[in-house]
This record gives structure tokens, sequence and C-alpha cells, in this order.
């Protein structure tokens, strides 16, 4: 009975640990836009609390944000940028700009450094700058990039993406980097699994794309779909 | 109406029978009763001008400013009451910070124009305050290319090709009318204002000009006019007005 | 005495655009004793004469160091200027501490100016009732600035504000382009005689008035009594010798003081 | 343009100097009479309040953080006409070598340049400062403009009085400028440590650059002598500070003006006889 209590005990410890994004996302700017992608795994300790997360969150029409670090901040730091932003989209009359987007993210990263894990990709599409990435890692630090990758899975892939990216690529080509990527971070990282999500902004708007888990590209070693037994 | 002596323009909380607020329309004098400011915006920027009577031999030339920088992109020229207008020019330039440093872009001149507004308009509030005796042209120069706005004592803003406040306004207004706006210059721009402000001086009393700009020629950035193109522009303005007064 | 219902706060407009409030706050000015400034190349000199209320108290002092690089002479309500002289030491104080360097007299004078318009503005508040001449030196050159309660600010090469002003004033206006070749001795010369013309009775001494100095080498230095004593002998001795025309020629200017002094600019007036 | 306090704000800024802002707007009713103010003087350098506010009791908050995305040294010689500084490129996440093209030296104005190493968000954060100063400057348009030294006692304050508050900037700066005929060049620590040298290194450059400095360098050089120095600096500090890559910027104080260059690399040599064999006559002893 001890020993139960004590399994139970440690389970219970383990639920009670945040909700966090261990995770990859990416965002790689294109000839006329920007792709984002994620995986789609939330974990509390081991256990995965969803397998089919959106970690792709809008912050306004033309402009998106992949979320890494713990779930309950950076849903609440979005939901805030999104509040700012139609406040500014109000006065302002037009389109919003992704950099002042951005800005608004790394006001609430930067001053308030010490309550928050988080780490973030802002990225999207404006008529005067074009397709526009930020990287916004803990700290508060804003960087424009051509691509971004963060999240635990991301430490795999920094070979990858800095053989495989390349200026001026099209849409179709670029949203294919981001999911072969991706797919690679998920093949070795396991707080990064699930399925694949990605958004594409352009001028003519938003395109989400949706890669279910057992379409994710495979990998050495493991076993592609043509193996899988038959679910009953 | 006239609202003297009936107790109903005493304050800018007081609304008359017939619903104006007199003491609004009082502060709109004290710029209507003094030097000449024009604004003009041209096809490739905005030009500022101001007539600023000497009151002193003594002053040293360019003292007494009523041309301001709000931020690198922006500025203003003030009209009225100096005093009252360097407060507005404040509280403008901490907008354009404000701005600058919460949304890391610059800020937008309708934006700042209706920033400026509504703090001028904050004054006809109050019984405890008084409106500013003084309008502000504001000229900027933002994605959307050059723009000029005047803000006035009431808090009302526009925004306008070319406009003036001050004594000599109704006259400069007609002569600017009669510019074609999109065609001109910055540098023509400078011209034309020199010539509008010799033309409604009262030539009684020695004055200065004060002329500032924000166009492709400054790097987009608000600045006095260059002092050799303000002397050019004031020799060939005398000369003007010279002839025309020698034909009439 | 003129009165209208107009004139009583500083948040009223008067029907032409007006507020009495000010222009009363300057005519505050004229009631006190009078203070010149005035400048050469390298140098600003402040004078002004100073009142005791009684022939048992010590004059009212009216010249103040604001800084090394920097002061002020005033006319007008001295308690009033006391304070803004109190605020533009701690500015320069405070500038010291961050910048290791001496605030820029421009910037200051800016500062006090933005500072007296906000109390023409506050049904709460009155303008100051002071003019003040500041005098300071830092990279841009020497520099005299005349402020005025309406939150006006002037820069000029010589002026003169208080009682009997216009007399000094008349006398600048008539040597101030000399000035840049003066010495700095000649420069007090001078603004000992402009003063003289503002003197309403007795005679300019080294006790009734103050001279300060400040430029790119001297730090601020007020000279009084004993230390003024040789300028304002020298001054004597050249108005009373051979060039003694300027002399009488201030005289007059002196009584036609009180006609010109309307001409003032009104606060509103560029 | 704003006629403010010498300071930013009593919060923010130098802070614990400068009082209230110089013109207050405030339009609430009059304010209530209240008992004057002692008039000492001793006001503008009391404590500011909210800074002990969480010290209510209990554990003292710690707000000292860890830096997140750093840069390592920036090293800064003068010369006989001038002041060269330099850094690489680098914004590291830890040991990983993240973000390989961030400017970490920046103009702040027609003197000055400044160089940080350190948290770079707090970089950002010290620019945003100076850039409001520099466009305080710009609008007032006097002819006043802040000279390399002032900007230099500036960040002294600023970081001396964040330290102050428990919440420093991670940083460690060089400032450097031209100024009434001679080069200007200092460094602040991230505690307000500060002092100025003929050549100075940050951070694990003074370990490695500044010996190099002290034999080779004397102030009346050449720029192109300057230039070889901070080449053969930059180069051992590439060899030997882990967090630090071969791209470099290098940015120039003279009497005409400043500019920062382009990024660039350098020249290594791995062609000693020994690194090609180095177990030639004992094998397995390296």
């Amino acid at each position: 009975m001890a020993h139960l209590r004590q399994h139970a005990d440690e389970f219970e410890a383990e639920l009670k640990q945040a909700v966090s994004l261990g995770t990859t996302i990416m965002a790689a700017s294109f000839d006329g836009g920007v792709v984002l992608g994620a995986d789609s795994r939330t974990s509390t300790g081991n256990y995965v609390a969803n397998r089919v997360t959106d970690k792709l969150t809008p912050l306004c029409e033309n402009v998106y944000v992949c979320r890494s670090g713990s779930a309950a901040d950076t849903q609440n730091m979005a939901a805030y940028v999104q509040y700012y932003l139609q406040q500014h989209r109000m006065e302002l009359d037009r389109e919003v700009s992704v950099s002042v987007a951005a800005n608004l993210a790394k006001q609430l990263v930067y001053n308030n450094k010490n309550m928050l894990q988080a780490g973030l990709i802002v990225a999207g599409f404006d008529k005067k700058e074009g397709g526009s990435v930020f990287a916004l890692p803990l700290g508060g630090t804003l960087l424009q990039v051509p691509f971004a990758i963060g999240g635990s899975g991301s430490a795999y892939i920094y070979g990858f993406c800095d053989k495989f990216w390349r200026p001026n690529m099209s849409a179709e080509e670029a949203k294919k980097f981001v999911v072969q990527a991706v797919s690679h971070a998920m093949a070795r990282d396991g707080s990064s699994g699930g399925c694949i999500r990605t958004v594409v902004i352009t001028k003519d708007g938003v395109r989400r794309d949706f890669v279910p888990g057992s379409n994710v590209p495979q990998h050495y070693g493991e076993l592609g779909a043509q193996y899988a037994t038959a679910m009953a | 109406m006239s609202g003297i002596g009936t107790g109903y323009d005493l304050s800018v909380s007081t609304f008359s029978p017939d619903g104006r607020v007199f003491q609004t329309e009082y502060a709109q004098k004290a710029v209507d009763n003094s030097g000449t400011v024009v604004g003009l915006r041209c096809k490739d920027g905005v030009v500022l001008g101001c007539e600023k009577t000497i009151i002193s031999k003594m002053l040293v030339e360019g003292s007494n400013r009523r041309t301001y920088a709000v931020d690198r992109h922006a500025g203003m020229a003030v009209g009225g009451v100096a005093a009252d207008g360097r407060q507005i020019v404040n509280r403008a330039s901490s907008e354009a910070q404000q701005y600058k440093s919460f949304y890391g872009d610059i800020i937008p001149g309708h934006v700042l124009a209706e920033r400026t507004a509504s703090y001028v308009h904050l004054f006809n509030l109050y019984w405890y305050l008084r409106p500013c005796g003084s309008a502000a042209l504001i000229a900027v120069y933002d994605r959307d290319g050059p723009q000029l706005y005047l803000v006035e004592p009431s808090g009302t803003g526009h925004r306008f090709f070319g406009t003036a406040v001050g004594k000599g306004r109704t006259a400069a207004k007609n002569e600017i009318e009669k510019l074609k706006l999109e065609e001109l210059t910055c540098r023509q721009g400078v011209l034309e204002i020199a010539k509008i402000l010799h033309n409604v001086h009262d030539e009684e009393k020695p004055f200065e000009m004060e002329l500032a700009w924000i166009c492709d020629e400054s790097n987009r950035e608000f600045q006095r006019v260059p002092a050799d193109m303000v002397t050019e522009a004031n020799t060939k303005a005398k000369a003007a007005k010279d002839d025309s007064d020698m034909e009439d | 005495m003129f009165r209208n219902q107009y004139d009583t706060d500083v948040v009223t407009w008067s029907p032409q655009g007006r507020i009495h409030q000010i222009e009363y706050a300057m005519e505050a000015v004229k009631q006190g004793s009078a203070s010149v400034g005035l400048k050469n190349k390298t140098h600003v000199v402040l004078a002004t004469l100073k009142r005791a209320p009684s022939e048992l108290s010590a004059y009212q002092r009216k010249v103040f160091k604001v800084d090394d690089h920097m002061g002020v002479a005033m006319s007008g309500l001295t308690s009033d200027g006391r304070s803004l002289c109190r605020y533009m030491r701690n500015e320069c104080l405070n500038h010291r501490y961050v910048y290791e360097s001496p605030m820029p007299t421009t910037r200051l004078v800016r500062q006090i100016a933005d500072k007296a318009q906000v109390n023409t503005q506050r049904s709460w508040k009155r303008p100051y009732g002071v003019g003040l001449l500041t005098a300071g030196s830092d990279k841009t050159g020497p520099k005299l600035f005349y402020n005025c309660p309406s939150g006006n600010f002037y820069e000029y090469r010589a002026m003169a504000i208080g009682a009997r002003s216009q007399a000094a004033k008349t006398y600048l206006e008539r040597h101030f382009e000399a000035f840049d070749g003066c010495t700095v001795d000649e420069l007090i010369r001078h603004a000992l005689r402009a003063l003289s013309a503002s003197v309403t009775d007795g005679e300019l001494t080294a006790a009734n008035c103050t001279v300060a100095l400040v430029g790119s080498d001297t730090p601020f230095v007020i000279l009084e009594d004993d230390d003024l004593e040789p300028h304002v002998a020298a001054f004597k001795d050249q108005d009373d010798g051979a060039d003694g025309g300027d002399a009488g020629e201030m005289a007059v200017d002196g009584q036609a003081a009180g006609a010109g002094e309307a001409d003032d600019a009104a606060p509103m007036d560029t | 343009m704003l006629a403010r306090p010498t300071s930013h704000s009593s919060a923010l800024g130098p802070g614990c100097a400068g009082p209230s802002l110089a013109n207050p707007v405030s339009f609430d009713a009059p304010p209530k009479h209240q008992a004057q103010q002692p008039t000492s003087g001793a006001a503008p350098f009391m404590v500011e309040p909210s800074a002990l506010a969480h010290q209510g009791g209990g554990e003292p908050t710690k707000r000292t953080q860890v830096p997140y995305v750093t840069g390592t040294s920036v090293l800064g010689v003068t010369y006989k006409d001038g002041v060269l500084i330099a850094s690489d490129t680098l914004g590291s996440y830890g040991s990983t070598k993240r973000y390989k093209s961030v400017a970490r030296l920046k103009k702040v104005n027609a003197s000055t340049i400044i160089g940080a190493g350190g948290e770079l968000s707090d970089f950002q954060y010290i620019m945003t400062l100076l850039d409001e100063l520099t466009t305080d400057d710009y609008c007032m348009d006097d002819g006043v403009v802040l000279s390399p030294r002032e900007i230099y006692n500036y960040m002294t304050r600023v970081m001396y009085n964040r330290r102050n508050k428990m919440d420093p900037l991670w940083n460690s700066l060089v400032i450097c400028g031209f100024q009434d005929g001679k080069p200007f060049l200092g460094t602040v620590g991230m505690i307000g440590t500060h002092y100025t040298d003929e050549h100075v290194a940050t951070g694990f450059g003074n370990m490695l650059a500044r010996p190099l400095f002290r034999e080779r360098h004397h102030p009346d050089m050449s720029e192109a002598e300057a230039t070889k120095l901070l080449h053969d600096a930059l180069r051992v500090c590439y060899y030997r500070d882990k967090n630090s890559i071969n791209k470099f910027q290098m940015a120039k104080a003279t009497a005409e003006g400043v500019t920062i260059s382009e990024p660039f690399s350098l020249e290594t040599n791995w062609e000693y006889k020994h690194f090609r064999d180095p177990t030639l006559n004992a094998v397995g002893a390296w």
C-alpha cells in the first residue's frame, strides 16, 4: 500500500508541474511573405498534456507568434499583445506593422523577464517591409532575422537550418523547409512531437496547414506509415 | 451676439445661451492678433514660416524661437502666445517619444496631430484652466509622405495642403490658394512663403523670418531652412514686393 | 487704474485676447530697481541697483550665483526670483551629478520659462512677479537671457529691466554694437554707465549697486563694495573728464524714461 | 525638446538625482495645502521608495537576473588622430552561438560610439535611453550636443543606480569618441565601475587583449598601426574565447566624425608544424 501511495504522490507532483511547451517552433521569411511552423506537443513533466496543441497564435490580421516556454505565460502574453494591437489598429486606422507587434511583445518579455518563461518568434507580413521575422528569446532581446528557430527541439536542427535555408525561396519551398526542419527536431526531441502546424502569411492573407502525426516525414531509425499495423 | 458684459464669457466651463464658449474664442483672438505663420505642403515636403516682429535691436538674431522639432521626422511652428506654444511643443515631443518607446516606431503624422489636439483640448474643459493662446502648425514626413496639420486653441485639428494663422492669415490664405502646391518644390515653397510674409507684414516694424522645413532635401528630417537660403528668399521677396508697389 | 471683469485671474482671457494678470505681473518687474546685462565675445556682465528698505537695514540682494558658470540678476519680487534661483541651482547640481559638466545656459533658461508658463495657466497659481537676467558661459560661448513672467524668454546682446530701465536701455541700444570689442573692464564701465541712467535718487555708488561677471575662464563672481569701488571710481573719472557730453545726454534719456516704457512687448507678442 | 530634469525619471534613469518633472502637467483640481517640505537640498538624494517597497520582511527579493543572450569582449585603443573600437557580432545563448549578425557597436551621436558586451536586451534598452538623449539634443537645436565624456558619465550613473536597485543592467560598455581635439575612450561595468584609459577591453578581452595592448600600444600610433594592433588582439580573442566568432566590426572616431565598418573576418593561422603533427615524436602525448 505504502509504495502505491508513493507512486500516486509522484504522479500528483508530476501533474502539478508547470504546463510547458517543450517545443520546436520556427519561422522563415521568403520572397513575399513568411512561414511559421511548430510541433503540437504540450507536456507536464513526462506526461503529454495535449498532443494537438496550436502554438501558432494570431496577434492580429497579419502577424502571428510562435510560442515556447510556459503555456500559461505565453497564452496570456499573446492575449495582451492582441489587445494592444487592437487599440493600436484603431488609432492608426491602417495595417499594423510586424515590427510594432514584435516590439509590443518585447516590452512584455523585457519588462517582466524575471516572471516569465517565454521564448517567442513573431512573424508576419506588412505592405511596407513585406515578410519579416523577429526572434524574441528569453530575456527580451529583439532581433530581426531571416529565419528563427526556438524551443527545446531547435537545438537538434541548427545544422539542418544553417545548411538548407536560402534567401528568396518560394512559398512552397519555404514551407517544405519548415516542415522538414520541424520533423527532424521531433525525431530527436522527446519534448516535441505530434503534428506539424504551419501558417503562411503573404499579401493575400493567412493560410494555415496541418501535417497529421501519421504523415510527418520519417527519419533515420524510424518506421514509416507503410509498416504500421492497422488500428482495430 | 457679443459676450461682453453678459457674464457668460468669463469661464471656459460656461456656455452662452446661444451655445458658444467665449473663452475659447477669446483665446483664438490671441492667435489672430499675433505674427503670421504660414505652412505649405509641397510635393516633396512641408515648409513652415513665421513672421517675427523684432521687439528690440539688441535681441540676438534667431532668438525667441517659433519653430521647433518635435522628433526627427516631425516639427511645428506656433502662432500666438509663444510660452503656451512651448508647452504644446513639449507635449508633442513627449508624445512622439512615448510612442516610439512603446511601439518601437516613429509616430505617424495623424496620430501626432490627434494627440496634440487632445492635449490642447483639455485646456477647454476645466474652470481652473484657460485655453492655450496659440495654434500649432505641424509638419510631418512619415511613410505616408509629407503632411501638414493645424491644431487650434479649441482643440480642433485638421489636415491642410496650405494654411496660415495670425494677423495676416486672410491675405496669406488668398495667396496660398493661387499656388499649385502639387507642383511646387520645397525650395520654391521657401520663396513663396517669404513673399507672403513680406506682403502681409505691416511695414512700420522690422521683422525677422523664421523658416523650417522637412523634405527630401533635408533628409526627411525637420530642420531650420539653411541661413543662406533664407537670406536669398528674403532679398527676392523684398525685391518682388518693391516691384509690385511700384506698379500700384 | 483701470478695472474690468477680465483682469482678476490668470485663467480668464479678455475679449481682445489678452490676459491682464500676466500683464500686471510684468508690471511688477518694473516696480523693482533696475538690472542690466551685457556681453562681449568672452564675458557677460550683470549690474543691478540695490535698495534698502530702511536706513538701518542692509541692501536687498539681487544678484545670485547659480553655478560656477552661471548667475542671475533680478528685478521685481526678489522672493519669487530666489525660489527660481534655488531651482536653477538644483538643476545645475543634478546636471553636474549626471554628466559631470556644466548645465547649458539655453536649456536651463528654457526650463525656467516653461516653469513660469505653468503659473500662467492654473487658476490656483499666479505668474512669477520677477524678471530674470541670466548670464551664463558654456561651450557655446557667453549668453545673456531675459526671462519674463509671461513665460517668454529672449536672448539679448544687452538688456535692461526694472524701474526706469528705459534710460539704461537707451544707453545700451546706442552702444551695444561696440561691446563685442570691449575689454572686461570697459564692459563693466558700460554696465555702470547704463545703470547710472536708471538711478532714481542720489547717485550710483559702490554701496548701492552690484556687478557680476562670468566668462569662459572666469567663474561667476559678484563684485560689491570694496571690490567694486575701483570700477565705480574709474567710471566716474571717465564721465567727469572730457567725455562729459555723454553724461549730459544720459540725463535727458533718464527723464524720458517713464514715457518710453509703454512699448514693452506684450506677453503674446512675437 | 522636453524641458525636463537632467535624469530620465526618478524610477529608471540615473534616477536618484533629479526632482520631479520640470513642468508637471496636472489637470487635477487645485492641490490640497500641505505642510512645507524641508528645503535643505536633501530631497533629491533620497532613496527611491519603490526600490525598498518590496523589502517588507522575510526574504529579500532577488532581482539579480541571469543573462540570456550575450555578447563577449569589446576592445578599444586610442591613436594619434582618434580612437578605434572593435567587437565580434555574435549573440550567444549560453554556449550556443545563436545570433551571428548582431551589431554590438552603435553610433550615439556625431562624435560618440558605444560598444557593449553582456546581455543584449539590456544593451537595446540602453540604446533607447541614449537615442532619447540624442533626439532631445536634435530637437533643442541650440548647438549643444552631448560630448563623449558626458555620455560616458551619464552611463556610469545609469549603471550604478540600477545596481543600487538590485537590478543591474548586465553589460560592460566601451564608450569612445572625439572631443576637444583629443580621442576619448572609457569603459563602464555592470555595477557602475568605470575608468578611462588609452586602451581598454571588457570581459575576456581584459585577459586576452590588454597584455598585447600594454606591450605594443603608444598614444601617437598611426591609424594603420592601431588597426593592426586591434586585428591581432581580435585574432587572439577569436582563438581563445569560446564564445566568439570570426566576424567583426570596427568603429572609428576622429575629428571628421564617427564611422562603423561593415562586418569583416580575419585570416587565422593553423600552420605551425607541430599543429599538423603534434605526435610526431611522442605518439599520444598531445
